[in-house]
């Protein structure tokens, strides 16, 4: 349905039955949907040493993403990615706190992304995963060292108040590449942010605001997270879904803009990847980097 | 060229730390490793192949387990973060298809950081794992740079140099691939300055290998003469 | 009455049809519990009222029964049972797997005392089997005794896919090294 | 069970092939070294055989330890680095704690990733009427008899040789120490000078296991502690420094004789 | 104790109170509720179902700006040594952190635990564990928006109880829930967080519309017995609207297969 893919090339490749799996030596031959479930791995290589994947994308295609913004009213932002099924929500809510000692003029913003139950059976209820963990810290420090904000705007009386920004992430679909995802959901959401005017008054030592949110954040640039997949070591995979990440031998993303600035780079462990890939990787970040922020302006514009 | 003396005393921005390691110091370990890199150092014990827990066991391979503690003992979503990426990186290296079914668990306990802990990290956990004998297919070296707000490139800074920092670039780089293993960077820079982080921290990485070969060599002349 | 119905939905009056799956009986009607098209199938036996089914819309999370065909793969063995993590149930690949056990006299029909387990499976086969009973609070209980039941993929020390040669070896193609199994028989 | 009197030699024999390193000169590998040695096409008896700490990798000796490389009789290489946990071999001795009784075997502790299972039949003259009686906590001297990285290791008390119990069984009395795996190997060689020089001083018997325990036994409690102290002041220290250390642990024992 | 599985932002912050005079006046009025509805009306519900591809059913519920997912798995084996003839059925709710007045902490509080209890009492009567031996039902709800905690609770379990069907589990009828608001002698459906304020107390029911059974009643506040009933009484209809809209909902995800196919 929101499959960018062409139906041509999805009905081409008949995706009941992997290529020669019939040629397995096992003498059994074993329907695709058992040949899949008992040999996941081989069923990929089946797939990607002809040049296609199993969702009938080629290696290097994206799937479709899609933002909606302004649908949680509880918010002062909010926005929904999708890239293919992955389906995340951002909602980011201001509160009032008093700035750090150190950095008196100093706003927060608080981003943390979330992996419930409900979004696939790999996540048990209880205390966030690695993976959403470490999804949290690194979006944290992609915001805090590519000085996405400038904190200082966030100031309502020096030393006094200012706001935090909590911008929580939560999947509700999980198809894999939850990083861009949910870097795109938080970029959207606080491109929607919209604060209302706040005056600190002494006398209660208090912080009134006006009903109407009016006052956009002021963010230094848009950046783009594109994640590859390495597969066998050799085959790079674009954005890769659910069905590819736990065959995968490692990952990479790039964090880029549209000018091709780099705002963070991670690879976290796996198999070795020279630099003519992370060359080639780059490369097609940015071009990707371009068509969403072309979606982006999109649906900001449409709000 | 004018060279800027650094803040501890060393006198080009491609120079490393000097650094140091003593292992089999904890005897209950299989395993056990403290790596110091200038001011940075970090313990790690590694314990295996043991037994796994149920839950957690692997039918074709060993579970690698990474536990990262400040020197604080604290355990925070940066601490989760480290230990996703060392673990991945170890799990490059380890040959975990021969002992299935087991488990092997690194922990590493930071004992002070100044700057440069993932690498330092990373460096201690390869040499626990050669400590402890587990099978391994090459040896992950780490190394980490910046691009200070000058534009100049100052590899292994400390925590005062890291102030100032536009961006910070890890990479671990083994003795027998082709490319880098793991990769964390921040901060804003081009793709040419990452470019130049890399191949400054892969020429690095050798001289950590030489380390690897040359403490194995110790300690190995030292029991069998 | 090829209808769509939801939970709940009344279907007939309780004495007309035979419930059958996806529906229920309730006083003194029969309601769908299931949400499919319903069915009237003819009378099991003459005599008999004709049968009322609902048939779900689309595929069910498969569970183990009595007497299902199941395939999955070993993932450790005892001098007593083989442990087997259940990942097919029948033709449908379960959303979340199952644990399985095959108990030593459980393997083969004959010659029951003599069957050892490290002739039979090791860690990574892949097996068809039956499931027996429910088994224990862990485990389903599994059979393969029967011909077309056993080992249906397995690799070698080597790492490479053996043969079949008999019921009870396969071999490797490359070393040529003779492992034991007990091997299910292909369906021709 | 048999006295293992006096000599470590007279515990066990060593695996063929294990007598001694051929090269005299040792060569450092480390984990990622290539091992220049043909292994294609290699039969009969020049076939190279690929003993611990190397893999074969398309064709390729690689070493995936730490260590020095070995060439034993046979073609057979090998790395001897440090390491400390065990990991079973078929035909090694070990010994073990058993760790629970079940109808047909017990569990042991041997100090692998997996504890081993041992028959109750797997003794010599057991039957279903005569099984040995072992309880929870007892040490015993046993052969692995099956070791595969897909399976709990198996052992028995039976020396495949003769059927006979051969030094295989429970060891009563006496203490055990652990040591290093490197360690172990040493105390298995005849000519190990640790235990020559203690069994010139006084006599004792010991298992060695190659799990990096040693079972000591002697007349009286301080001279099995001085054997047990001599293994572990040895254990890691450098090799020049061994002997002397022996010799330290030897002069404490008569200081203490001399005393009481 | 700070959260330190999650970035973690300053120690304590506040809502932000409202410029006096900016606050636009409200008042309840039962004839002239804000979105227009009279007192006996829910608000419009829109459904969807299979929004969750990796669970076996799943869920999405719209009711004004309310908005509720659910996503069932299993039955899936039991965890551990509980043998039993029946199935289990596990409920979770949970409040997105940016789904209401003031920012929510991940961690479950106590309303959220006691809307899991709610949700599976309601829900369980209709379940048919008795086919489920061996095996757990897992239903996890999270709610995007709430507006009016009494309606999101209701919405809650219709919204599962939809989930539910869509994973093919067998139920003896699908359960709708609504709510219903006290003001004074007046009872209001499906309240929101505005009107909620005013309320002197709340009643959910959870009903089997098809078989005239109630599964759950939950209800707040000091309210005469004829009230009760007459609430009880507008809840039975509006739980048969919403049902029919489940029902539909159902029908259409089989007919889209069929003509798909």
């Amino acid at each position: 349905m929101d499959d960018s893919t062409p139906a041509s090339v999805q009905n081409g490749m008949d995706v009941d039955t992997p290529p020669s799996v019939t040629s397995t030596p096992a003498v059994f031959s074993l329907d695709s949907e058992t040949f899949k479930k008992i040999h996941p791995t081989e069923y990929h290589r089946r797939f990607l040493s002809q040049g296609v994947r199993p969702d009938g994308r080629t290696l290097s295609r994206f799937r479709k993403a899609k933002i909606t913004v302004g649908a949680i009213t509880t918010a002062h932002g909010s926005a929904m990615a999708r890239l293919g099924e992955t389906t995340v929500v951002c909602g980011i809510k201001a509160e009032i706190t008093e700035p750090k000692t150190g950095a008196p003029r100093d706003g927060f913003i608080v981003p943390n992304f979330d992996l419930p139950p409900l979004c696939s059976p790999q996540f048990k209820p209880g205390p966030p995963s690695e993976l959403s963990q470490s999804i949290s810290e690194y979006i944290n420090r992609v915001l805090e060292s590519s000085k996405l904000l400038n904190l200082s705007d966030l100031c309502i009386e020096e030393g006094r108040a200012v706001w935090v920004l909590y911008a929580d992430i939560v999947c509700l679909n999980y198809e894999g590449n939850a990083m861009d995802a949910a870097m795109l959901a938080l970029v959207a959401a606080l491109k929607h942010v919209r604060l209302p005017t706040a005056t600190f008054y002494e006398a209660d030592n208090a912080v009134r605001v006006k009903e109407q949110r009016t006052i956009p954040l002021k963010l230094s640039r848009t950046p783009i997270s594109v994640t590859f997949g390495v597969f066998d070591g050799q085959f790079i995979l674009a954005d890769p879904d659910i069905e590819e990440e736990p065959h995968l031998s490692s990952q990479l993303t790039v964090i880029i803009e549209q000018n091709g600035g780099l705002c963070g780079m991670l690879k976290p462990g796996g198999s070795a990847l020279g630099q003519e890939t992370l060359t080639s990787c780059l490369e097609a970040a940015r071009t990707r980097a371009t068509h969403i922020l072309g979606i982006l302006e999109g649906a900001l514009a449409e709000r | 060229m004018t060279q800027r003396t650094r803040p501890d005393k060393r006198h080009s921005p491609n120079e490393m730390r000097p650094f140091y390691c003593s292992s089999a110091l904890l005897s209950r370990a299989d395993g056990s490793v403290r790596f110091k890199s200038g001011d940075s150092a970090v313990m790690c014990s590694v314990f295996g192949p043991m037994e796994v827990k149920l839950r957690d066991e692997k039918l074709d391979k060993a579970v690698v387990e990474v536990i990262f503690k400040t020197a604080a003992g604290m355990t925070t979503t940066k601490e989760r973060m480290y230990e996703r990426i060392i673990r991945q990186t170890l799990e490059a290296s380890i040959l975990s298809g021969l002992h299935p079914r087991t488990s092997i668990r690194v922990t590493l306990q930071v004992l002070t950081d100044d700057g440069g802990i993932l690498s330092t990290a990373l460096n201690a956990a390869t040499l626990a794992l050669v400590d402890a004998g587990i099978p391994l297919r090459s040896l992950a070296a780490s190394v980490t740079c910046m691009i200070d707000d000058t534009g100049e490139l100052l590899l292994d800074p400390t925590a005062i140099e890291l102030e100032r920092s536009a961006s910070v670039h890890t990479f671990a780089f083994d003795n027998v691939s082709e490319g880098t293993l793991a990769n964390m960077s921040t901060g804003l820079f081009t793709v040419d300055e990452y470019m130049r982080c890399y191949e400054t921290c892969r020429l690095a990485a050798v001289s950590v290998q030489q380390l690897f070969r040359t403490s194995s060599e110790g300690k190995v002349r030292r029991e069998y003469g | 009455m090829n209808d769509i119905v939801t939970p709940g939905q009344r279907l007939a009056h309780a004495g007309d049809y035979k419930v059958s799956s996806g529906t229920y009986q309730k006083d003194d009607f029969i309601y769908a519990s299931v949400v499919g098209i319903s069915q009237i199938l003819p009378p099991e036996k003459e005599g008999e009222s004709p049968i009322i089914t609902v048939t779900r819309h689309k595929e069910f999370n498969p569970i183990p029964d009595v007497g299902s065909i199941v395939t999955g793969r070993i993932i450790r063995v005892n001098q007593f049972s083989a442990t087997m993590t259940i990942m097919v149930v029948g033709t449908a690949p379960c959303k979340e797997n199952f644990q399985g056990v095959i108990r030593v006299q459980d393997v083969r029909a004959t010659e029951r005392d003599k069957v050892q387990i490290y002739k039979s499976f090791r860690p990574g086969d892949v097996v068809r089997a039956e499931v027996v009973s429910l088994g224990d609070a862990r485990s389903y209980y599994l059979s393969t005794a029967k011909n077309e039941l056993g080992v249906i993929f397995a690799q070698s020390m080597a790492g490479y896919t053996m043969i079949p040669v008999s019921w009870e070896e396969m071999i490797c193609p490359k070393t040529k090294v003779v492992e034991h199994r007990k091997c299910a028989k292909p369906e021709s | 069970m048999a006295k293992k009197g006096k000599k470590a030699l007279e515990v066990r024999d060593l695996p063929p092939g294990e007598e001694a390193a051929s090269s005299t000169t040792k060569t450092l590998v480390i984990p990622g070294d290539h091992i220049p040695i043909k292994i294609e096409n290699s039969t009969g008896p020049a076939r190279v055989r690929v003993g611990p700490g190397l893999h074969q990798e398309q064709g390729e000796l690689v070493a995936v330890k730490a260590g020095i490389l070995q060439q034993g009789s046979q073609n057979r290489w090998w790395v001897e680095g440090t390491q400390k946990r065990y990991v079973p071999a078929l035909g090694e001795s070990v010994l073990g704690i058993i760790a629970s009784k079940h109808g047909e075997f017990y569990r042991v502790d041997i100090g692998a990733a997996h504890p081993a299972s041992l028959p109750v039949l797997a003794f010599e003259g057991a039957t279903k009427r005569n099984r040995p009686n072992l309880e929870v906590g007892s040490l015993i001297y046993a052969r692995v008899s099956l070791a595969n990285k897909d399976m709990e290791p198996e052992l028995d008390c039976i020396d495949p040789a003769t059927g006979k119990a051969g030094g295989f069984g429970e060891l009563k009395d006496g203490f055990m120490v652990r040591c290093s795996l490197g360690m172990a190997r040493r105390l298995l060689d005849p000519r190990s000078p640790i235990l020559l020089r203690l069994a010139e001083a006084f006599k004792f018997e010991t298992a060695v296991g190659m799990n990096g325990r040693v079972w000591v036994n002697a007349e009286t409690t301080p001279h099995i502690i001085t054997v047990a102290r001599a293994i572990q002041v040895a254990d890691g220290a450098a090799a020049g420094d061994v002997m002397r250390r022996v010799e330290q642990v030897l002069r404490t024992l008569d200081d203490f004789m001399d005393n009481s | 104790m700070a959260d330190r599985k999650r970035v973690t932002g300053p120690e304590k912050s506040v809502v932000p109170l409202l410029e006096p005079g900016s606050l636009s006046a409200f008042t309840f009025d039962p004839e002239k509720r804000k979105d227009g509805r009279n007192i006996d009306r829910i608000r419009p519900v829109f459904m969807k179902t299979g929004v969750v591809r990796q669970a076996n059913g799943s869920a999405y519920l719209e009711a004004g700006k309310l908005k509720v997912a659910c996503g069932v798995y299993g039955p899936r084996q039991t965890a551990r040594s509980k043998i039993s003839s029946r199935g289990i059925l596990n409920c979770d709710f949970k409040f997105s952190p940016f789904s209401g007045g003031r920012r929510r902490a991940y961690i479950k509080d106590s309303q959220e635990k006691e809307y899991s209890l709610v949700l599976r009492q309601a829900l369980a009567p209709a379940v048919r564990l008795d086919l489920l031996p061996k095996s757990t039902v897992d239903v996890f709800v999270q709610v995007l928006e709430s507006d009016g905690s009494a309606a999101c609770l209701a919405a809650a379990i219709t919204c599962a109880a939809l989930a539910l069907a869509d994973a093919g589990i067998e139920m003896l009828d699908a359960v709708a829930a609504c709510a219903v608001g006290y003001f004074d002698s007046t009872i209001c459906l499906d309240p929101t967080d505005e009107e909620e304020t005013y309320q002197s107390g709340s009643l959910v029911l959870s009903y089997m519309p098809s078989l005239n059974e109630v599964t759950h009643v939950i209800q707040s506040g000091e309210i005469g017995t004829t009230t009760t009933i007459k609430a009880l009484e507008l809840c039975v209809d509006a739980c048969a609207q919403i049902q029919s809209v489940m029902q539909q909902t159902l029908a259409a995800t089989i007919k889209e297969k069929i003509n798909g196919a």
